[in-house]
């Protein structure tokens, strides 16, 4: 089981290789990117704060608990902190099981539960402004444009 | 005591050193914390607790030594 | 959109550069992989045959009704063929779109219908015999143990 | 005419020519296959078609110079 919290570009390859088994005929991978918008807005780039070592323990608990829920034979969750750019991931997830179905549901239950409980947060920085992001779907606390301030 | 994100941003600081005393609570400390940082009021409704990487409520006693954190809304993934 | 039969090792690294996209926040990646057992059976190695420009063709059709039906931004659809060991990817999906849920729809949708609809074929080669498996979870056609032939 | 997989193993071949003349189905076809491959028959009942790379019917008229494919149960994945 990989659990990690790093300022460092994840590896897609690596998680895939910790979450690989023999007995697995599956492994599905789930990747959060920095997308280019956000509720209508142009995303600049995402600055991640988290908190570290209570993002990994937390990572950790929802981990063993998907290995236990889906049948997992191993899984790897990692969530980058710092800037990061357009297209860059922010948080990988690969899980291997004995069958599809499960790896997917896995994969899905993982990136939901983590989206609620891991102590992670992301700014939005826009041309014009920027914005905590406060729960998974909000526009989060606006702040004065850059500009301004 | 740990601050993140918004938090911290409001505090100007993302670690505050404040003494806890015996009978101390998630929200005793906390009303210490908003004496220093009154900017901080506005965050308290949505605010989560953590003692010692654990999430704890607000009832909750702190040890003496314990590390406590305000966790805002967490938005990552 | 990459889509590929092909007897080379699988580059997931590839499939999700050629399935991003800027708009993109969630890509998911699923990787059928070689299992060292199924229905009770050790499984030494498969072996894939395929009608490799039809395959494609199906795939890309699968593609294209993916892409419409869970508004993806892109995708990459591979399969492997040939002789392939335990742990390999026989089959790579890369999906990428706006948001997860719709990841995961429809990476396991193209799964399932590649399953389906994609002339490939693989056998299963045990200890004592092997054999060609004959739809999704059939055992297939038992032939003469190895060392009776 | 084009074999794969337990069908290519059963022919002993993956590639059978044979003149389609007009007015020949898939079946009518597949009926001449037989004659010359009569081990392949326990195979029909599960057998798909396709002409130029289209899964096609047994009553589907193939063109002259079309590739006519037999597609066992397919197990990719």
């Amino acid at each position: 089981m990989l659990i990690r919290v790093t300022p460092d570009e994840l590896d897609t390859a690596e998680a895939i290789q910790a979450a690989g088994s023999p007995a697995a005929g599956a492994i599905n991978v789930f990747l959060g990117v920095v997308r280019d918008n956000n509720l209508g807005r142009r995303v600049q780039y995402l600055e991640y704060d988290a908190y570290p070592s209570m993002a990994e323990k937390v990572m950790r608990e929802l981990a063993v608990e998907a290995k236990e829920r889906f049948a997992l034979e191993d899984c790897a969750v990692l969530h980058r902190t710092g800037r990061l750019e357009i297209g860059e991931a922010s948080l990988l997830i690969a899980v291997s099981c004995g069958h599809r179905a499960a790896s997917f549901e896995a994969g899905h239950w993982l990136v939901n539960e983590i989206k609620k409980k891991v102590p992670v947060w992301k700014k939005e920085v826009w041309e014009d402004g920027e914005a905590w992001v406060e729960g998974p779907e909000s526009l989060g606390i606006q702040q004065a444009p850059a500009s301004m301030r | 005591m740990l601050l993140f994100a918004s938090v911290a941003d409001r505090a100007g600081t993302r670690r505050v050193e404040l003494p806890y005393v015996a009978g101390d609570t998630v929200a005793s400390i906390r009303a210490r914390l908003l004496e220093r940082f009154p900017q901080l009021a506005a965050a308290v409704p949505t605010l989560m607790y953590a003692i010692n990487e654990e999430y704890a409520r607000e009832s909750d006693p702190v040890p003496a030594g314990a590390t406590l954190a305000m966790i805002p809304p967490v938005s990552g993934g």
